[in-house]
C-alpha cells in the first residue's frame, strides 16, 4: 500500500534498523564461528578478537583429508562420517517417513479406539531425554545384538523419528478437504489408490518438510551416534566431536570449518522451508 | 448534529483508482447505503471516511469540520466491522463497553447504555461470554452494538450481514432497520446485497468503478435507475433488458425494432427523444407483465423454456426472438414448451439510450 | 455461470429447438444398464483380503509404526521399568536381585536427587523465562515487514539450527576469562578480566544464556505466528474506538500470542528439562555440584556409576514429569485448536 | 538374563568360529582415542607389521574422541556388542571393566611366553604397577620383584605413557633483565636450563608465578605487554580426573596420600585421607592457584586450557602431559614454539629430600575376554610389535613416549624430542589413582569436592573431610574396607 | 425407482445421523433433499453412493441390494459442496481421474474431456491449476468431473452454497437445463428451499435425521402436511397462527374468525401471499411494524394482539404503507396444519 494511515503491516525505518541491527547482533556468534574456520588457531584466539586477517583454507583441508603422523594426506577425512551420515540418517528417514505417513494417515482418517491415548504416547517417547532412554536401549540392543550395525542404528533412528513423522503428517492429513478424497472414491479409485494418487500428492510439501526437519535431528544427533555406532557406522557429529579434546584441546579452526560446512544445507533448507518452520519445531502441533 | 460530506473523494492505490471524485452528503437522521458488486471502491470510501485510509484528493467533512487528515482515533466514528472485530479476550459486556472509555460518561450513565443496548439486540444473557462461544447472530449483533452504543460524528457499517446465512439475514434485516431508526447521526452501510440497500437504507447510492453511479431513494432508484447497471443491480429477478434500434421517432411514438418485432411506444411522456436509428435498450421488470392493461404493449410468442416454482410466484424463463424474457407470474404460469404472448405496459417501459443512460420521462420530476 | 452470458441466447436457442446432446437421447431411450458393481460378484476370501478390509485399516496403517515403537521405545521403557525394581549393576557379573521399591526410596531420600532437581528447575526456569523475554521481544520486533525480513529472520533463527555441542564449546571460550570475548568486552570498562563461572550464580547465568540464544528463535517463531494471525480489522477497531496502544496490545495482541506463549513455555520447558550437552560441556556441573541438572546425574548415576537400576528408577521419574508436562502441553494444544475460530 | 547373554555368547562364537575357517585373515579390532599416538600406531602397523604366524592379521583401529572415548568404551563393553579385541584402556577403568569380566586376565599366556615376560621386565615399575596390576601391587613391590610374578594378576600394557612437568618461556627465564629483578626480589636465579628445574620446590613455583604475573601495560622482558600475563599454572578442572592428578601430586609430596587399594581391605580412608599432610599439600595447593589465569576460579582449568593460554603467550610456566607438548613446539598452533623448554615438576622437602611424587597419566591397552585362543595369540603378537625395541623407537620418533627401559636408556632417547629428558626423569616418581570399580563414584565425588575448594566455597579441610567421609561410606558398602 | 432407501439408520458415536429413511428416487427425476443445516442430508447421500455404510436398512440401487456394492461400481457421481477438485491436478487431469480405470484409450479420453470442456466452457482453462480459477470455473469443472463417466445417478450435495448470489440464481437455471439435456436422475441436498422449488421436480423435506414429507413444490408449498414442512418451504416463511377457540362453528385466531373448524392439535397456518390488504370487508386490521420495500414488492409486517404477521404487498399497495399505519386485511387462504414436534429452529 503506497500511503494511507493503515501502518500495522508495513514496519518504519526505525523499526527496520532495530529488527536488522538485532538481527545482526543475534547472529554474530555464528558469524564468529564462521570467521574462524578461516582463522589460524593463534588468530582465532586472539584477544581482541581479529576482524581483519589473513584468511586460511587449511581448516577445510583438514576436515577433507587426513593426514599421517609425518604429515602426508593419508586418507580422506570425514567424507566417510559423511557418507554415514547420509546412508543413516536417509534410510532412517525414509523408513520413518513411509511408517509414519501411513500411521499418520490412519490417525486422521482411520481414528482407532483410543486414538488420542496412542498420540499421547507417541509423544510422550519422544520428549523423554535421550540419557534417560540410552540404558534400556543398550539392553534391548545387547538382547537383539543389533549394536554397532547399520540396521540398528536405522532402526533406532526409525524409532525417534517416528513420533515426529507421525505427528507433523498427520497435522497435514487432517489439513486436507476429505471430501477430495471421498470424491475419488467416486471416481473410482480404491481405499489405496486414493491414498497414494490424491491424498498423498496433496502433502507433498509436508513430506518435504518432515523429512527434512527429521532429518536434521538426526543429523545432528550426537549421543546415540557414539554409543551405538561402531567404527564402520559412525556419523559425523562424532567426527565434530573429535575435533574437541586431541592433543591439543580444542581445535577452532577444524571445528569452525565443520560446523560451518554442516551450517550450510540446514541454512538454505530452513530459508526456503521458512513457511514450515514453526509446524516442524513444534511436532506439527501448532500449525499457523 | 453534523452532517456528513464528501467532496471529490479519490483514492489511488498506486495506478490503480479505487474511489473517482465521490461527493455525497449524508443527513443526520439519514442512513446511506453504498451499494456496489464488490471491487467497486465502496468499501475504500468506508475506510476514508472512517479514517483507516488516507485520500489521496478531495476532502471529508463532519459539518464544517475537514477531518481529511485526522487519523481515525481522532474522528470520533463508530464502525462495525465486516468480521466483527471483536476482542476475543473480552467479554461481549466488555466488548461492548470497550468504546465507551475513550468517551468517558459517568459509570452509571455507561451501565445505562450497556444495559440499553444488550436490551434492544437480546444480548443480556450473553453479556459474560465469549466470542468464541457466540453464534454467529450473537457475534454480529455485538459488533452492531459496539458500535451503536457510542454517540459519534457518524456510524459506519461494513457489509454488515453477510457473514450471515439466508434465513438469519431475514431477519437481522429487520432488527437492525429498527436500530437505525433510532440513531441521529449520519449513518452510512457498505453492502453488495441489493435487497439490504432496499430494505435498510434511506438513500442508496450504487457505485461502479470507483464511481457513484447514482444516488437516491430505494425507490426512486429502483423506478428510475440511471442507467443499465443500476437497473441490471437493482431489483430481483433482475430487469428485463431488450436490446433494439430505433426506427423512427416523431411526436405521437417511437418505432422500436427489438429483434425483427417492431414496437410502438407514445412518445409522449419522455422528457428527450433518441435519434432514429439509434441503438436502445428497453427495460422492464419481471412483474411489470402481470399487471399490463389492455393498451399494453405485446412481445408476441415467447416460447418457455423454463418455469421456476417460487412458492406463490412462478418466474418463467422464456426465449423471445433469441433474447431471454423473465416474468413473474402469480400461480403456476405458463407450462414449458408454451408459446405466449408477454404484455408490458408503456408506462412500466424504461428507455436507455445508445450510452446506456435512462432516457427521462416528463413525469420523473413530480415523483421526485 | 454455466454458460456465459454472451452465449446465453443462442444457449436458449438450442434449448428452445429441443436439440439436446446426442448422449441424452440415447441414455434417456435405452433401458438403464446396471453399473458394474452389479455384474461382478466380489468374492472376499482369502488372508490379504480380510486384513485389507475396510475396517481393519486403521489397524493395518498403525501396525508397523506401533511395531518399531515398541521396539525402540516401548520395549526399552518396560525393560528399565522393571530393572528399577532390582539391584543391577552393568559393571558386576552378579545376578540382579529384586529388591522392590528401594531404589525408588532410595531416590526420593536422597538429597543429592533432590538438589539436582532443584537446580534443574533453577536452570529450567530462568532460561525459559529469558527464552520467552527475548523471543518476544523479537518477534514484536519482526512482526512487520521490512526489506529483506526473510534473510533478516534467518539469521535470528541460525542458533535453532547448530548443534549443542558446538553452541557450548564455543559459549564456554566466549566466557574464557582469557581468550573470550566477554571478558575483554568487560575488561575495556573495568581494566579487569571477568571470570563469569567462577560462581554458582554466574555459572548458571552462562547457561542460560547460551540456552536462551539457542532457543529465542523459537519462542520468536511461535509469537510470531501469533502476531500475524491477529486480523488487521481489529486493530482497526481499536483505532475506531480510541483504545490507547497499551490497552490494544492487552485486549489484542496478548490473546491472540497468550496460548502460543504457553505453548512455548510448555514445549521449551519439557527440552531444557532434556538439557544435557549444553550444561555437561560449559560446566560439567560445576562450581561443585551448583549446575548438575537431573539428566547429568542419570548420566553419571548410568554410566560412571553403573548403579544400573536406580539409573533406570530415577528414569522413570524423570518420565513421569515429562509425561506431565507434555499432557498440559497437549491439553493446551487442544484448547487452542477448539477456540480457533475466534 | 544370563540366558540373553548365553545367546549373545553362542551367536558371536559362531560368527568367529566361520571366520576361523579363513584362518589366513584375521582383523584385530581396537578401540582407541583419536589422537597422535595411537594414528601412529594404525600407520605403523600397517606399514611395517606381518605376523610372524604367517596369518594376514590386519590391526584396525576405531579412533574415538577422547571426551567420549569412556563413555563409547563404556557402552559397548556392556551393550556385549563384542566389537573389540584390543582396546587403550585408562589405567584407573582397569578394575571396572575386569570386574565386569570385559578384560581378559594374561598370567596363563604371559607364563607360557618368555617373550612377554621378557617385556614386562623390561618395562618401567611404576608402569608395570599402574597399567597392569589388578588388584593394584605398588610400583615399589613391582621392582621388588623385577617386575614379573606369576601370583600377580596382569592385564595391560603400556599403548601410551605418559607423565606430567613443568613447560616453561626460555625466554622469560633466561632473560637478564627479568633474571636480575627476580635475584633482586627473592635471592635466587631463574631456572634458564631444564637441569635448572631438579631443584625447584612449590615455594620456587609460587615464586614464579607471583613475579611473572603482570598487567597490561607492565613490560616483560623489555616488551610492553598488550594484555594480562600470568606467571604459573596447572590442572585445575572439574571435568574427568584433573584436579585429582594434579592434587595427588601434592598429597604424596606432603606426605599424605590416598586410599592405598593395596591393602584392602584394612587400609583406611579416614584419618588418611583428611590427613593434616593432605589438607597442608591442598591448601598449598589452592594457594598457588592465584598466580595463575583467571579461569582457574571457575574450576575449568584442564590440561587443554592451560596449553592454549600457554601457547597464546599468556603464561611463564605450566605444568602438563607430555602427550600436550607436540603442538607447543609446533609453530603452527603455537606462538611460543621457539621459546619453549621442558624440565621436571616442582617437588617438596619432604624427610630431607625433594619429593617428585606425581599421578602418573597414559593409557594402557588390553585383550577383551571373549576371544578365541588364535585371536588371542595373533593379538597377543601384535602386543609384542608393539612393544619391540623397533616399534618403539619409531613411535618415539614420531613423538610417543615409551615405557621400555631399554629404549630409554637408549643414549640418543632424549634427542628424539625435546621433552623426552624430562620424562624420562620424572618415570620414577609416578604413581597411580586407585583402580577399583568404585573409583568412579570416589574420582566425580572428589572432583566436586574439589572444585567446591579451588571456587572458594570450602576450606581445603572441608573438602577432604567430606572426600573422605563418602569413600568411607562407599567402600565400606562395597566390603572393601572393614 | 433408480435409487430407494428403506430404514436407513446411521450413527456416529453417540450421533444418530439418520433415524429410519425412507426414500424413493423415480429414474429421471430431479429430486431434491431440502432440510435445515445438519439435518442428515449429507449422510443420506454418502449412504446412497457408498461412503457410509447404513447401520441398518437397504439401499437399493436400480432394483437391486447395494448396501455391500463398492462405491466406484455403483454408477453413481457426486458434486460436493467443496467442489473437491483435485488440488494436485489440473483442470484436464482433474477430468480424465474418473477414466483412468474405464480402459478407454489415450484419444478417446481427449476426445471426451474435449466435448466436456466445451459444453462448460472451460477449455481454455485446462492446463490451469484448479486453484487458479474462480468459483464458477471452479463448480463447472466439478461438474464436467462427475458428468464425464457418464453416470446414471448424480448426487448434489450443495453445489451452490459457495458460490455468490448472482451466481446462484444463473446456475440454478444450469442445472435444470443440465437435467433436461441428459435426461440422467439428480438427487440434490440443499438448505435453501428456493433452490429445491425452483428446480426440483419432487423433494423429500428432512429434519433430525427423518425425512418427514416428500411430494412436488406445488404440493408442498400448498398443502404442506405439518407446520414444520410448511415453514421449511416457501419465502417469506409462513405465518404460524396459535388457534385460540376452536368450535364446530369456526375457528377464532385472537384476532380473526375463520369460517372453518379446525381439528384438534392444528395451528393456523397463512402464506404471506394469501394475506392482502382488503377491499372490501377486512377480517382484521394490523399496525405495521416494518416495512421492507423491495421494489414493487414489499414485505410488510404487522402486529396483531401478540401475533406478528408477515405480509407480501405488490406495487402500488406497498408504496402507500408507512410503519404505524393501520392495515385492513385480509385472509384469502388459511391452512390448519399438524404443530410439528420440532416447531422451531
Amino acid at each position: 500500500m503506497a500511503s494511507g494511515f493503515r501502518t500495522h503491516d508495513q514496519a518504519g525505518p526505525v523499526r527496520t534498523f532495530f529488527a536488522w541491527l538485532v538481527g545482526i547482533i543475534y547472529f554474530a556468534p555464528v558469524f564468529w564461528i564462521v570467521l574462524t574456520a578461516f582463522k589460524t588457531r593463534a588468530d582465532a584466539l586472539a584477544i581482541p578478537p581479529k576482524l581483519v586477517f589473513a584468511p586460511t583454507l587449511d581448516n577445510f583441508r583438514a576436515v577433507f583429508f587426513q593426514t599421517s603422523t609425518t604429515g602426508e594426506v593419508t586418507g580422506s577425512g570425514v567424507w566417510l562420517y559423511f557418507a554415514n551420515s547420509a546412508f543413516i540418517a536417509g534410510s532412517s528417514v525414509l523408513l520413518a517417513l513411509i511408517i509414519g505417513t501411513l500411521a499418520a494417515y490412519a490417525f486422521s482418517r482411520y481414528p482407532l479406539k483410543g486414538n488420542d491415548t496412542y498420540l499421547f504416547v507417541i509423544l510422550s517417547t519422544r520428549m523423554l531425554p535421550p540419557i534417560v532412554v540410552i540404558i534400556p536401549i543398550f539392553l534391548v540392543f545387547r538382547l537383539t545384538g543389533l549394536s554397532g550395525s547399520y540396521i540398528g542404528i536405522i532402526l533406532l533412528y526409525t524409532g525417534f523419528n517416528l513420533p515426529f513423522s507421525i505427528w507433523m503428517m498427520k497435522s497435514f492429513f487432517d489439513d486436507l478437504n476429505p471430501e477430495v478424497e471421498d470424491s475419488a472414491r467416486m471416481d473410482g479409485s480404491g481405499d489405496w489408490s486414493v491414498f497414494g494418487r490424491i491424498a498423498l500428492p496433496q502433502v507433498k510439501a509436508g513430506l518435504a518438510a518432515t523429512s527434512v526437519f527429521a532429518l536434521i535431528l538426526t543429523w545432528n544427533e550426537f549421543i546415540f551416534a557414539l554409543l551405538l555406532t561402531g567404527p564402520e557406522t559412525r556419523t559425523v557429529p562424532v567426527a565434530i566431536a573429535s575435533t574437541i579434546g586431541g592433543e591439543i584441546g580444542v581445535d577452532w579452526g577444524k571445528l569452525s570449518a565443520m560446523v560451518s560446512l554442516f551450517l550450510i544445507p540446514v541454512f538454505i533448507v530452513t530459508f526456503a522451508l521458512q513457511n514450515q518452520l514453526l509446524r516442524g519445531v513444534t511436532f506439527g502441533t501448532v500449525r499457523k | 448534529m453534523n452532517e456528513l460530506k464528501l467532496t471529490g473523494l479519490t483514492k489511488y492505490f498506486g495506478d490503480f483508482a479505487a474511489v473517482r471524485d465521490v461527493d455525497l452528503t449524508v443527513k443526520p437522521d439519514e442512513v446511506l447505503c453504498l451499494l456496489g458488486p464488490s471491487g467497486c471502491g465502496k468499501t475504500t470510501t468506508l475506510r476514508m471516511i472512517a479514517g483507516l485510509e488516507s485520500a489521496t484528493q478531495g476532502a471529508v467533512y463532519f459539518g464544517d469540520r475537514d477531518v481529511t487528515h485526522l487519523p481515525a482515533r481522532d474522528r470520533d466514528v463508530a464502525m462495525a466491522f465486516q468480521f466483527y472485530a471483536l476482542y476475543p479476550d473480552l467479554t461481549v459486556g466488555q466488548n461492548l463497553a470497550y468504546p465507551l472509555q475513550a468517551e468517558a460518561p459517568t459509570p452509571a450513565e455507561s451501565a445505562d447504555r450497556l444495559a440499553r443496548i444488550a436490551e434492544i439486540l437480546q444480548l443480556t444473557e450473553v453479556l459474560d461470554r465469549y466470542p468464541h462461544q457466540l453464534s454467529e447472530g450473537e457475534k454480529q449483533r455485538v459488533a452492531v452494538g459496539r458500535c451503536v452504543i457510542r454517540a459519534p460524528n457518524a456510524f459506519l457499517f461494513d457489509e454488515p450481514l453477510s457473514r450471515l446465512d439466508a434465513k438469519l439475514r431475514d431477519e437481522m434485516r429487520g432488527s437492525i432497520r429498527k436500530i437505525l431508526a433510532t440513531l441521529d447521526r449520519p449513518t452510512v452501510i457498505v453492502t453488495h446485497d441489493q435487497l439490504e440497500a432496499m430494505t435498510m437504507g434511506d438513500r442508496i447510492a450504487v457505485m461502479r468503478d470507483g464511481k457513484v453511479e447514482q444516488i437516491g431513494r430505494p425507490l426512486d432508484v429502483f423506478e428510475r435507475p440511471a442507467n443499465i447497471f443500476v437497473a441490471g443491480f437493482i431489483g430481483t429477478p433482475q430487469m428485463n433488458l431488450l436490446k433494439g434500434r430505433c426506427l423512427a421517432v416523431n411526436d405521437t411514438g417511437l418505432e422500436v425494432d427489438l429483434s425483427g418485432q417492431m414496437i410502438r411506444l407514445p412518445s409522449g411522456p419522455f422528457a428527450t427523444l433518441p435519434q432514429t436509428g439509434a441503438e436502445v435498450t428497453l427495460g422492464f421488470r419481471p412483474r411489470a407483465a402481470a399487471r399490463a392493461q389492455d393498451d399494453a404493449v405485446s412481445l408476441q410468442a415467447a416460447r418457455v423454456f423454463l418455469s421456476e416454482n417460487m412458492g406463490a410466484e412462478t418466474l418463467v424463463h422464456s426465449d423471445w426472438n433469441g433474447q431471454n424474457l423473465r416474468v413473474l407470474a402469480h400461480g403456476p404460469g405458463h407450462p414449458e414448451g408454451q408459446v405466449h404472448d408477454v404484455q408490458v405496459d408503456p408506462a412500466d417501459l424504461t428507455l436507455f439510450g445508445a450510452d446506456g443512460i435512462r432516457i427521462t420521462r416528463k413525469s420523473d420530476k413530480e415523483a421526485a | 455461470m454455466l454458460w456465459p452470458s454472451s452465449r446465453t441466447s443462442c444457449c436458449a436457442t438450442r434449448i428452445a429447438c429441443s436439440k439436446p446432446m446426442e448422449k441424452a437421447v440415447n441414455q434417456a431411450t435405452l433401458p438403464p444398464k446396471l453399473p458394474p458393481a452389479f455384474e461382478r460378484k466380489v468374492e472376499v476370501r482369502g488372508f490379504l483380503q480380510w486384513i485389507n478390509a475396510p475396517e481393519r485399516r486403521g489397524a493395518l496403517l498403525v501396525t508397523p509404526a506401533l511395531a518399531t515403537l515398541f521396539l525402540i521405545n516401548i520395549l526399552p521403557l518396560l525393560w528399565s521399568f522393571g530393572l528399577s525394581f532390582f539391584n543391577y549393576r552393568a559393571n558386576r557379573l552378579t545376578a540382579p536381585k529384586f529388591q522392590g521399591l528401594e531404589n525408588y526410596t532410595d531416590l526420593l531420600g536422597d538429597d543429592r536427587v533432590w538438589e539436582r532437581f532443584v537446580t534443574t528447575g533453577l536452570i529450567v526456569s530462568s532460561s525459559v523465562a529469558l527464552q520467552l523475554l527475548i523471543g518476544f521481544g523479537l518477534a514484536l520486533l519482526f512482526a512487520k515487514k521490512f526489506p529483506m525480513r526473510r534473510l533478516a529472520l534467518m539469521f535470528v533463527l541460525t542458533p535453532m539450527m547448530l548443534s549443542f555441542v558446538s553452541v557450548a564449546i564455543f559459549f564456554k571460550l566466549f566466557y574464557d576469562p582469557t581468550l573470550g570475548m566477554l571478558s575483554w568486552f568487560i575488561s575495556l570498562f573495568t581494566g579487569e578480566s571477568f571470570a563469569l563461572l567462577a560462581t554458582p550464580a554466574g555459572a548458571i547465568a552462562g547457561i542460560v544464556i547460551a540456552d536462551a540464544w539457542m532457543w529465542s528463535p523459537f519462542v520468536m517463531l511461535l509469537v510470531l505466528a501469533g502476531l500475524v494471525s491477529v486480523p488487521g480489522y481489529l486493530y482497526e477497531a481499536a483505532e475506531i474506538d480510541r483504545a490507547p496502544s497499551w490497552k490494544r496490545f492487552r485486549t489484542i495482541t496478548f490473546p491472540y500470542v497468550k496460548s502460543l506463549l504457553l505453548l512455548a513455555l510448555l514445549f521449551r520447558t519439557i527440552e531444557t528439562f532434556k538439557t544435557f550437552d549444553l550444561v555437561f560441556l560449559i560446566t560439567e556441573g560445576g562450581p561443585g555440584s551448583t549446575t548438575e541438572t537431573i539428566a547429568i546425574y542419570a548420566y553419571r548415576l548410568g554410566f560412571q556409576f553403573f548403579r544400573t537400576s536406580e539409573a533406570s528408577a530415577l528414569a522413570y521419574m524423570i518420565l513421569f514429569v515429562v509425561i506431565v508436562l507434555t499432557s498440559i502441553y497437549l491439553y493446551v494444544v487442544k484448547q487452542r485448536n477448539a477456540s480457533e475460530g475466534v | 538374563m544370563t540366558r540373553f547373554s548365553e545367546m549373545g555368547a553362542l551367536l558371536s562364537a559362531t560368527i568367529l568360529a566361520g571366520s576361523a575357517v579363513a584362518a589366513e585373515d584375521i582383523t584385530i579390532r581396537m578401540a582407541a582415542p583419536d589422537w597422535g599416538p595411537t594414528r601412529f600406531m594404525q600407520d605403523h602397523a600397517n606399514e611395517t607389521y606381518t605376523a610372524p604366524s604367517g596369518n594376514n592379521v590386519k590391526l584396525e583401529i576405531d579412533f574415538i574422541p577422547w571426551p567420549n572415548f569412556f563413555d563409547r568404551v563404556n557402552a559397548s563393553l556392556n551393550s556385549g556388542e563384542q566389537k573389540y579385541q584390543i582396546l587403550v584402556s585408562d589405567s584407573q577403568w582397569l578394575g571396572t571393566f575386569i570386574e565386569a569380566g570385559h578384560f581378559m586376565k594374561l598370567n596363563d599366556h604371559i607364563a607360557e611366553d618368555a617373550e612377554l615376560q621378557a617385556i614386562i621386565k623390561d618395562l618401567h615399575p611404576a608402569l608395570v604397577s599402574g597399567y597392569s596390576t589388578y588388584p593394584n601391587v605398588p610400583a615399589d613391590k613391582i621392582a621388588e620383584m623385577g617386575n614379573y610374578a606369576p601370583d600377580v594378576n596382569y592385564y595391560g600394557f603400556p599403548q601410551f605413557p605418559d607423565n606430567y612437568f613443568t613447560y616453561y618461556r626460555n625466554d622469560l627465564f633466561c632473560d637478564e633483565g627479568e633474571n636480575a629483578a627476580f635475584k633482586e626480589k627473592y635471592g635466587s636465579e631463574l631456572p634458564c636450563a631444564a637441569e635448572d628445574w631438579d631443584s625447584v620446590t612449590w615455594d620456587d613455583w609460587g615464586n614464579f608465578g607471583e613475579f611473572f604475573t603482570r598487567k597490561a601495560g607492565e613490560t616483560l622482558a623489555g616488551q610492553m605487554l598488550g594484555s594480562d600475563f600470568y606467571g604459573i599454572a596447572y590442572q585445575a578442572g572439574k571435568p574427568l580426573d584433573f584436579s585429582t592428578m594434579q592434587i595427588n601430586a601434592f598429597f604424596w609430596q606432603w606426605g599424605g596420600g590416598i586410599w592405598d587399594e593395596a591393602n584392602e581391605p584394612n587400609a583406611p580412608v579416614l584419618g588418611v585421607v583428611n590427613s593434616d599432610e593432605n589438607v597442608a599439600g591442598f591448601e598449598r595447593y589452592l594457594e598457588l592457584l592465584n598466580y595463575a589465569p583467571p579461569i582457574a576460579k571457575t574450576g575449568q582449568m584442564g590440561i587443554f586450557e592451560i596449553q592454549d593460554l600457554y601457547m597464546q603467550g599468556k603464561i611463564a610456566a605450566i605444568i602438563d602431559w607430555a602427550a600436550l607438548a607436540a603442538p607447543v613446539v609446533d609453530p603452527a598452533t603455537s606462538q611460543v614454539a621457539d621459546v619453549t623448554s621442558f624440565g621436571m615438576m616442582p617437588g617438596n622437602m619432604l624427610n630431607g629430600t625433594l619429593d617428585r611424587s606425581a599421578n602418573l597419566g597414559g593409557q594402557p591397552f588390553v585383550l577383551t575376554t571373549w576371544n578365541d585362543d588364535l585371536v588371542v595369540a595373533e593379538a597377543l603378537d601384535l602386543v609384542k610389535w608393539w612393544l619391540s625395541e623397533d616399534t618403539q623407537i619409531a613411535a618415539v620418533k614420531a613423538g610417543g613416549q615409551s615405557g621400555l627401559t631399554s629404549v630409554l636408556e637408549n643414549p640418543d632417547y632424549d634427542s628424539w624430542a625435546p621433552w623426552n629428558a624430562t620424562y624420562r626423569k620424572s618415570l620414577p616418581w609416578q604413581k597411580d589413582l586407585w583402580h577399583v570399580p568404585e573409583m568412579f563414584e570416589m574420582l566425580t565425588q572428589q572432583q566436586e569436592e574439589f572444585d567446591r575448594a579451588i571456587t572458594g566455597q570450602v576450606s581445603a579441610r572441608e573438602a577432604l573431610d567430606a572426600v573422605a567421609e563418602f569413600q568411607d561410606e562407599l567402600l565400606r558398602d562395597a566390603d572393601r574396607l572393614q | 425407482m433408480t435409487l430407494s432407501l428403506s430404514n436407513i439408520h446411521k450413527r456416529y458415536g453417540g450421533l444418530h445421523a439418520l433415524k429410519g429413511v425412507h426414500l424413493d428416487v423415480p429414474e429421471g427425476a430431479f429430486y431434491a433433499l431440502l432440510g435445515p443445516s445438519s439435518a442428515g442430508k449429507t449422510t443420506a447421500l454418502r449412504v446412497i453412493c457408498g461412503l457410509e455404510t447404513p447401520d441398518e436398512g437397504a439401499v437399493t440401487l436400480f432394483g437391486q441390494r447395494a448396501n455391500d456394492a463398492p462405491i466406484q461400481g455403483r454408477g453413481l457421481a457426486m458434486i460436493f459442496q467443496s467442489f473437491a477438485l483435485y488440488p494436485h491436478l489440473n483442470v484436464r487431469e482433474n477430468l480424465a481421474y474418473p477414466l483412468r480405470r474405464s480402459g478407454l484409450s489415450s484419444g478417446e479420453i481427449d476426445k471426451k474431456i474435449g466435448r466436456v470442456a466445451e459444453t462448460l466452457n472451460i477449455q481454455h482453462r485446462l492446463g490451469n491449476r484448479t486453484d487458479q480459477l474462480s468459483g464458477g470455473e471452479q463448480q463447472r469443472v466439478a461438474i464436467g468431473r462427475a458428468l464425464i463417466r457418464e453416470p446414471q445417478v448424480l448426487l448434489l450435495d450443495e453445489p451452490l452454497t459457495n458460490l455468490d448470489a448472482k451466481l446462484r440464481d444463473a446456475m440454478r437455471v444450469e442445472f435444470k437445463r443440465l437435467h433436461r439435456e441428459l435426461g440422467i436422475t439428480m438427487l440434490y441436498a440443499t438448505p435453501d428451499q428456493l433452490e429445491a422449488t425452483t428446480m426440483a421436480d419432487q423433494i423429500a423435506v428432512i429434519d433430525d435425521g427423518r425425512i418427514i414429507a416428500t411430494g412436488t413444490p406445488q404440493d408442498l408449498y400448498h398443502a404442506p402436511p405439518d407446520a414444520r414442512v410448511a415453514q421449511l418451504v416457501g419465502s417469506p416463511p409462513v405465518n404460524l397462527v396459535p388457534i385460540q377457540d376452536r368450535s364446530t362453528a369456526g375457528t377464532w385466531l385472537g384476532f380473526a374468525q375463520l369460517a372453518i373448524p379446525a381439528p384438534e392439535g392444528t395451528v393456523c397456518a397463512i402464506r404471506p401471499h394469501d394475506l392482502t390488504v382488503a377491499t372490501g370487508e377486512a377480517d382484521f386490521e394490523g399496525a405495521v411494524v416494518l416495512t421492507e420495500a423491495l421494489g414493487d414488492v414489499s414485505v410488510v409486517t404487522v402486529q396483531v394482539g401478540d401475533a406478528q404477521l408477515r405480509t407480501v404487498l405488490y406495487g402500488a399497495d406497498a408504496a402507500r404503507v408507512r410503519i404505524g399505519d393501520q392495515l385492513p386485511l385480509k385472509i384469502n387462504h388459511a391452512m390448519y396444519l399438524p404443530a410439528a414436534q420440532c416447531a422451531q429452529v
